[in-house]
């Protein structure tokens, strides 16, 4: 999933004080998952922007909804009357939800409410990784099911470098050495040959080096 | 008595078709969890499973776990967790969980017994209800230590004959002395009616159609399907009664007796219709009283009618516990019944006005020894067979009623109890029963299939058949048959003193919230 | 065909969220959040959609009130994050007597206008104290007045409530020789009372008053609050008089059918007067069923006098007043229909029970247990929401805001709960195979008690009973 | 007033400049340079050497412009942001300084996809205008991005590039606004072939008054056929060749059309010269240095 | 901006952390809400309370080993903690919201609580958001 969390409240009362009315629109997809943009975390948001007007005695008319999922027309639908009677959107949705929106809507003020984080997962209650970099060539096949890309802060392709430690990565000694996880699942498939050869340098072409990317499938064009 | 072997059925590991079981206890693993392993290594009750190719495992499986009792044990996950990140609870869901009839732990067990055909391990008290008297009043005597009888369960005959009159038709018998109440096509989901007419046959017993037609999928179990025979006449065809062996008139129904049936429209689907020989989606009302049956001898016309249609067919009558239900009983006897159904006030039912299961007959416990005497009193005891259901919750309430006089009985509620009903008691609210289990609802009544009905009935019955083959072997009896009228080995706590009474175990009597 | 007695009931949605039974316990930091399996899509009841509309308004916490206990929710949770508990609130309204349950039936009753219907069996205990310990007959089959649904039409919920004649005389012309009083009947043998504590406003009260009228019932209230703006409703009232200051009221007294003077000891002068200020009027008794009172002998006095109706009452949970070990109203009842038995004046008068009846089932008890009819009080304001939760006792807000009731709603809701009522006293006549509710008075052979049937079957079983049955 | 280069002391002293254009070689070849060198020295003010043009890789401009200091032809380092994080930009910056570079031109740079090496990935840590600002902040406040204070820093005078013909054109004077802001001393627009385009752009520009904030340079590119001019129009991104320019070019033989080329150049040198806020030209002859001292004679500049 | 004299509390507790008595809100106006467990007071509801214009918010929670629910006294603490961040952020003083492990049985403590709230209310001031418009 994308994970994204919320903006420090005072950036976001900065953002939504030029306007009287607004509509915190959540998503309830991804950036509900990990508990920043659902049902209840805009009703908190909500509270916490009338509290903050009311104490700086402004006043502002805030609407909440919350819709499946602010990535797709469909769903976006749902929400334009509430877009409509509201002089912004502040969406509690990943930065592809606030284009989305932005996209659709041709008039209508949008701002983010989240920063997006990444493509993770939540690895225990409450703490969620990143897994992936979208690099748009996927080579986990090598690596035992774990990325290099994503998870080395070096993108080595070709082994770790001198400064783990102990497993630990030299950037974070909380985080675990890429390299030392892929060399210890690899020894347990009894797949270390996949790392005695040589990975040539990656093509990030298919990564956003390579400009915004455009997934195109020609069999669901009519 | 020459010594059988008695073919049980297999029993077979039938889990939940649910996601999250509910147990008595709460185990929660928080995040201190450093997935070592240790507690799934040494929980013998698979509460803990980590498979070996899992890093973290997986979420207790709570239902398994027996409590604090453990702690005297040397596989205590909560003291053997090297991070201190298990916790153990009651359950408090427990409080909002069943009622007085079928207390929370009741329903546990009978779901632990269909799950695995054993007794729970789990200190559950599934023998005894909340509500104060009647079956949870009464206790067998401490017995005779000289008594028992060191036989295999094997060697205990269960079985009853429900034909007794000796007038040439079959002497049917069942291996276990009970059998299936009436669950109609339409108030119950298909699979469950045919699951229950499955496990019938492998536990050599019957089940019953209700009023609510003979659907083909019960074909392959003809041996054990009993046909009923109710005022709407629903369904009722001259071959459904041609092949059953066992033809029920339903006089009354215990839960609303003096009502008539009622089916709401919503369940009346194509299927449902079409079997009832009626329009979609219109109300089905059975009245209450047979509109050809005033009398005894309009009765007797009835009987006599079916068994001209079908030579070999016994004759059951259904009627509920009025005060006169003894002569009722008498009356039907002599009317040609082999079997009298005696259905007491606090069974189950799909639906009927709450007023009605509460105020009107009498409970199962006095109708029994009422029936019993006077048919006793009236030298016929011996060729009749009276079974008695309606409240009838578990094996010691069978083993109760039988003691009480009874030759056996009639099972419902446990039925569907078995296929994880809450009793929640919304079987005909909505789109029916949320369970799957009494609902003709085209997405809710796939939630279940047969063969899961059928293991898990028979999972319970064979649970059940360990604790009365205890009871027997205890009282040194081979039979259940030489249980019946046996109130002697009976006692119900209220009747004793004091002293006697701190012998047995104590009535469960707290208050719950209704 | 004449027109057969009906009650329309019409659907009448609460105005508040009654109080659930059950609330859920989610620990959202453990949902896996937009699981697709989410429980909360796929409930049954569609409760969690509804949950999500107050959530966002929210006034108070999110309580289920319409879960229906079907466990789906916590059983099929992806990541098990749901338990449930007992609303706390839903225990604490009412009392002992007055049960959340009654309440909780109550309000769907006039709600709904539709009597409970459940399924599973009886889930309550074996046998309880009053009216609990005792069952309704029915007969299994040859009684042919019983049809099932059809044909319930034909039963007659009547009662009277002037004096009944001993016998008639005729002349030789065959005309009358006594002079019969008129009779003042009520198509149901229910009667509206009102309640001694709670809002009462006028709204409330007229909402009970246009119920009571519109089903053709009356109501006994107080003549200190029958303002003059309530006269319109002058047949449906029975003002509530004392012997000392009913001629205050004797405008009043004038415009109605019916009076109902408090017992005092020489009440028969006061009787006296009052017919002269209303010849026709048709008297009623109020005696308090107080334990330092030979209630049953009283009674036998009154029925002698000229009087109509005796109406006893018991305190608010059926009880006695003024008793450390009050008696329960369904064993007081039966003293006194069985003393006036003996008086020969039991056919003579009719008497009114109130106190404790919170269910329909409890008339039909009540009348076994010999009354004519009952009084409700509670069930009234309940029909209208009310929680019994005692705060307008201390003065404080009432939580379902009765005082502005519209008393075109209010009785509405009174209405659909006498409808589902009645409907449920027909269920139980037409089981025991009557057709007619005045058949069932006094008629025990139509009941089944607990110390009976525990004598009947388990003494010969069990030998002698050593707990004492408490039942009363 | 401190002067950072020879072209900045000719610009203070109003000189209508002229630099030149010096690609480096695909390689290590240093006589290529060298002769680039010789056809420059003597034409031009200062020479642009190019960094990594087009994505294509080639010797580092820092090495190239060692070169010309050490031959004492002024160059313009080119320095653009696609392959260098800001620690290897400060870095060379530095570098270059103690090579004796004196000008620098801050560039974004060609994204590599129409490059040799597609599959690169490229940095684009920080973009011109933030480059300008770092080389702005190093000169003036003495200290890198971190705000570490350097015992010697650079002095470099700032240059940038403009482009008056990109869409939207209406942003194109906020973006040289802004770049001015951050500190560019001298601009050096796209090649000029649209005129009427680009004497509006500049009429705007003084209207903000920002040509007398920044010396501008007008770039042009002797075309050297029509080939050539259909090509910069449709290919080259950000390049505006007008129909009728091409039209001309076409209506010209073979032989003579790198002479036409030469002669539209100059028309537009001509145009520049009166052209209130413009301060020089810029001459990109791609890989064909001759034509630089012919068009600087011609147009009387030398 | 007007202030009020009486402190405005709100107070959420379960069933088994406090028991109502009249006695118990000298000096203070209260109300009292009672949760099927203390730990599904979310976020909202604490925010909610203030919108309200509660001077202060308390949680009452079973001590964290007593909780029937096993974690639900941890989880409403660090919820609380949660929500009294938001709080400092918007400049509403995250102290007005406190959160404490009581028993029903404990009236006495759970008096002081209350005092010692109405006490501190004293040098924080009554709530910011209170008495606006809007």
């Amino acid at each position: 999933m994308i994970t994204a969390s919320q903006k420090p409240i005072n950036e976001i009362i900065e953002l939504v004080e030029p306007y009287k009315k607004v509509l915190i629109l959540g998503c309830g997809t991804c950036v509900k998952t990990c508990f920043s943009g659902g049902e209840d975390e805009v009703a908190v948001l909500a509270s916490a922007l009338r509290l903050s007007f009311k104490k700086m005695v402004r006043s502002i008319e805030i609407e909440e909804l919350t819709i499946e999922r602010q990535c797709e027309n469909e769903f976006i639908q749902e929400a334009s009357s509430g877009i409509a009677r509201n002089d912004a959107v502040l969406s509690l949705a990943c930065g592809a939800g606030v284009q989305a929106l932005a996209k659709q809507f041709l008039k209508e003020v949008v701002l983010p409410g989240l920063n997006t984080t990444f493509i993770g997962i939540q690895e225990s209650p409450g703490i969620f990784t990143e897994e992936c970099s979208g690099c748009g060539n996927c080579s986990l096949a090598i690596f035992g099911g774990i990325c290099p890309v994503t998870r080395c802060a070096k993108k080595l392709l070709n082994g770790p470098c001198g400064g783990s430690q102990k497993g630990f990565c030299e950037i974070d000694p909380d985080t675990h050495c890429a390299w030392h996880l892929i060399i210890e699942r690899l020894t347990t498939l009894g797949q270390m040959d996949n790392l005695k050869t040589y990975i040539p340098p990656k093509n990030w072409n298919t990564s956003l080096s390579g400009g915004p990317r455009k997934l195109i499938r020609e069999d669901h064009i009519i | 008595m020459n010594q059988i072997k008695y073919q049980l059925p297999e029993t077979r590991h039938t889990p939940s078709r649910f996601r999250n079981t509910i147990g008595k206890y709460i185990v929660k693993r928080n995040s201190n969890c450093i997935s070592c392993g240790k507690c799934s290594e040494i929980c013998p009750f698979g509460v803990h499973i980590k498979p070996d190719h899992h890093k973290s495992p997986f979420r207790p499986v709570e239902h398994n776990c027996i409590g604090f009792d453990c702690k005297n044990t040397d596989h205590y996950c909560i003291e053997h967790c090297p991070e201190d990140a298990l916790t153990l609870k009651e359950n408090p869901l427990l409080y909002t969980m069943g009622d007085y009839r079928w207390p929370p732990e009741m329903l546990l067990g009978h779901f632990a017994m269909a799950e695995t055909g054993k007794a729970p391990h789990v200190d559950l008290e599934y023998n005894l209800g909340n509500s104060g008297g009647g079956f949870d009043m009464m206790r067998f005597i401490e017995p005779d230590p000289g008594v028992e009888l060191t036989i295999s369960d094997e060697e205990i005959d269960t079985s009853i004959d429900l034909n007794k009159t000796g007038d040439g038709r079959p002497l049917k018998t069942i291996s276990i002395p009970c059998y299936g109440g009436g669950m109609s096509y339409g108030s119950t989901a298909l699979s469950v009616i045919v699951g229950r007419a499955r496990a019938a046959k492998r536990l050599n017993s019957l089940t019953c159609t209700g009023e609510g037609g003979y659907p083909p999928q019960f074909l392959p179990y003809k041996e054990h399907v009993i046909t009923q025979v109710a005022t709407g006449l629903f369904g009722v065809r001259e071959e459904t009664i041609q092949h059953c062996p066992i033809m029920e008139f339903k006089y009354a129904q215990g839960a609303k007796p003096g009502l008539g049936g009622h089916l709401l429209g919503e369940k009346v689907t194509k299927a449902v219709a079409k079997m009832r020989e009626t329009v979609v989606g219109s109300s089905l009302f059975s009245p209450f009283p047979f509109h050809s049956v005033y009398s005894v001898e309009d009765h007797k016309k009835h009987v006599d009618w079916m068994k001209e249609i079908n030579h070999s067919v016994l004759c059951s009558i259904k009627v509920s516990t009025p005060t006169d239900v003894d002569m009722v009983a008498i009356g039907a006897y002599y009317a040609g019944a082999h079997i009298i159904h005696i259905d007491g006030s606090y069974g189950g039912t799909g639906a009927a006005p709450d007023i009605a299961k509460k105020n009107i007959a009498m409970p199962i416990e006095y109708a029994i020894p009422k029936v019993h005497r006077f048919l006793v009193e009236e030298g016929v005891r011996d060729k009749v067979c009276l079974i008695a259901s309606g409240g009838i919750r578990n094996a010691l309430d069978v083993a109760k009623a039988i003691a009480l006089g009874a030759d056996g009985c009639v099972i419902g509620t446990a039925d569907l109890v078995a296929v994880e009903c809450v009793r929640c008691g919304n079987c005909e609210s909505g789109r029916g029963c949320a369970r799957g289990i009494a609902t003709t609802d085209p997405e809710l009544g796939c939630m279940i299939d047969e063969e899961y009905v059928e293991q898990r009935l028979v999972n319970m019955y064979m649970a059940w058949r360990k604790q009365w083959c205890d009871i027997l072997r205890t009282h040194g009896l081979k039979s259940i048959k030489e249980l019946r009228g046996r109130s002697d080995l009976l006692v119900h706590l209220d009747y004793l003193d004091e002293e006697e009474r701190r012998k047995y175990q104590p009535a469960p009597r707290y208050k719950m919230v209704l | 065909m004449p027109q057969k007695y009906t009650i329309l009931t019409k659907a009448a949605l609460p105005r508040f969220y009654p109080v659930g039974k059950y609330a859920t316990i989610e620990f959202r930091e453990n949902c896996a959040g937009s699981c697709k399996e989410c429980v909360k899509k796929k409930c049954v009841y569609d409760i969690f959609k509804d949950n999500y509309l107050h959530m966002s308004k929210m006034e108070e916490p999110e309580y289920l009130y319409t879960c229906n206990s079907c466990f789906r929710c916590i059983q099929e949770c992806t990541k098990g994050i749901f338990s449930r508990v007992v609303n706390p609130e839903y225990r604490e309204i009412g009392d002992e007597y007055w049960t959340p349950d009654v309440l909780n039936r109550t309000w769907y009753q006039a709600h709904t206008g539709s009597i409970p219907v459940s399924g599973s069996g009886y889930r309550g205990p074996f046998v309880g104290k009053g009216f609990d310990s005792m069952w309704t007959d029915m007969s299994e089959i040859v009684r042919p007045t019983r049809d099932g649904i059809h044909g319930r039409e034909y039963i007659n919920t009547c009662i009277e409530l002037s004096r009944r004649p001993e016998r008639l005389a005729f002349k030789k012309d065959g005309s009358l020789a006594i002079v019969v009083k008129p009779i003042l009947e009520v198509p149901l043998p229910i009667l509206f009372q009102q309640p001694d504590f709670g809002v009462q406003s006028r709204e409330v009260l007229v909402s009970m008053l246009k119920a009571a009228n519109t089903i053709g019932t009356k109501m006994f209230m107080n003549a200190a609050d029958v303002y003059e703006d309530l006269i319109p409703f002058g047949p449906t009232i029975i003002p509530l008089i004392k012997k000392d200051t009913f001629k205050n009221y004797s405008e009043l007294i004038d415009r109605v059918d019916m009076v109902e003077i408090e017992y005092e000891p020489d009440i028969e002068k006061a009787i006296i007067s009052l017919k002269a200020i209303n010849k026709n009027i048709i008297i009623s008794v109020g005696l308090e069923l107080r334990a330092d009172l030979d209630y049953a002998g009283i009674c036998v006095d009154l029925s002698k006098m000229d009087i109509d109706t005796i109406h006893v009452y018991a305190n608010t949970n059926g009880r006695e007043f003024e008793s450390d070990n009050p008696r329960f109203i369904k064993d007081m009842l039966r003293d006194i229909h069985l003393a006036l038995i003996d008086a020969a004046t039991r056919q003579q008068i009719n008497i009114i029970a109130s106190g404790g009846i919170s269910m329909a089932e409890h008339v039909n008890k009540i009348i076994i247990c010999g009354a004519d009819g009952v009084a409700i009080d509670l069930p009234l304001i309940i029909a209208m929401e009310c929680r019994l939760c005692g705060r307008c006792k201390k003065g404080l807000t009432c939580p379902v805001d009765l005082e502005s009731i519209d008393p075109l709603y209010g009785s509405n809701r009174i209405i659909n709960l006498m409808g589902a009522w009645r409907n449920q006293i027909l269920e139980m006549l037409g089981a025991m195979g009557l057709r007619e509710v005045r058949r069932l008075r006094g008629e025990v052979g139509r009941s089944m008690w607990f110390e009976d049937l525990e004598r009947e079957s388990f003494a010969p079983i069990f030998g002698e009973r050593k707990v004492s049955i408490d039942v009363g | 007033m401190k002067t950072f280069s020879h072209l900045h002391e000719n610009l203070l002293q109003g000189k209508f400049v002229v630099t030149g254009e010096c690609g480096p070689p695909r390689g290590a070849n240093k006589a290529v340079i060298d002769k680039k060198i010789s056809l420059l020295k003597g034409y031009v003010d200062a020479v642009n050497v190019t960094d990594n043009q087009t994505a294509i890789v080639r010797m580092s401009s820092i090495a190239a412009s060692a070169h010309l200091v050490a031959a004492g032809l002024e160059p313009v380092m080119q320095m653009v942001v696609r392959d260098r994080n800001r620690i290897a930009i400060q870095s060379d910056i530095m570098g270059a300084y103690s090579l004796g570079i004196r000008n620098i031109l801050c560039l974004s740079g060609d994204h590599q996809k129409f490059g040799s090496q597609p599959d690169a990935m490229n940095v684009f840590d920080i973009d011109s205008v933030n480059l300008v600002r770092t080389v702005r902040d190093m000169r003036e406040k003495g200290k890198d991005m971190s705000g570490f204070v350097l015992d010697v820093a650079p002095q470099m005078f700032i240059g940038a590039a403009a482009n008056p013909f990109a869409d939207p054109f209406e942003y194109r004077v906020i973006r040289l606004a802004k770049k001015i802001d951050a500190g560019v001393d001298f601009i050096q627009t796209q090649c000029i072939y649209n005129i009427d385009r680009f004497k509006e752009w500049i009429k705007r520009a003084n209207d903000e008054g920002l040509t007398e904030r920044v010396y501008i340079l007008g770039g042009v590119t002797p075309l050297r056929s029509a080939g050539m001019a259909r090509y910069m129009n449709n290919k080259v991104a950000g390049m505006d060749v007008p129909s009728d320019i091409i039209k001309r070019m076409d209506g010209i033989g073979k032989k003579n059309q790198a002479d036409e080329g030469i002669k539209i150049c100059l028309e537009t040198i001509e145009v520049l010269k009166e052209l209130t806020g413009v301060h020089g030209v810029h001459i990109m002859a791609i890989e064909w240095e001759e034509a630089v001292a012919k068009i600087v004679e011609q147009a009387g500049l030398k | 901006m007007k202030i009020n004299n009486t402190p405005k509390l709100t107070l959420f507790h379960c069933l088994n952390s406090f028991e109502e008595t009249a006695s118990m809100f000298d000096g203070c106006e209260m109300k009292t809400v009672k949760m099927a467990c203390s730990s599904m007071t979310k976020d909202v509801h604490l925010l909610r309370a203030f919108e309200a214009g509660s001077d202060a918010v308390l949680v009452l929670v079973c001590s964290d080993k007593g909780c029937r629910y096993a974690e639900g006294s941890i989880r409403a603490r660090k919820r609380v903690d949660y929500v009294k961040t938001i709080l400092d952020d918007i400049g509403m003083d995250g102290r007005r919201l406190k959160i404490f492990n009581t028993s029903a049985k404990d009236y006495g403590s759970i008096k002081n609580i209350i005092q010692n709230t109405i006490l501190e209310l004293e040098i924080i001031g009554p709530n910011p958001a209170l008495n606006h418009f809007n």
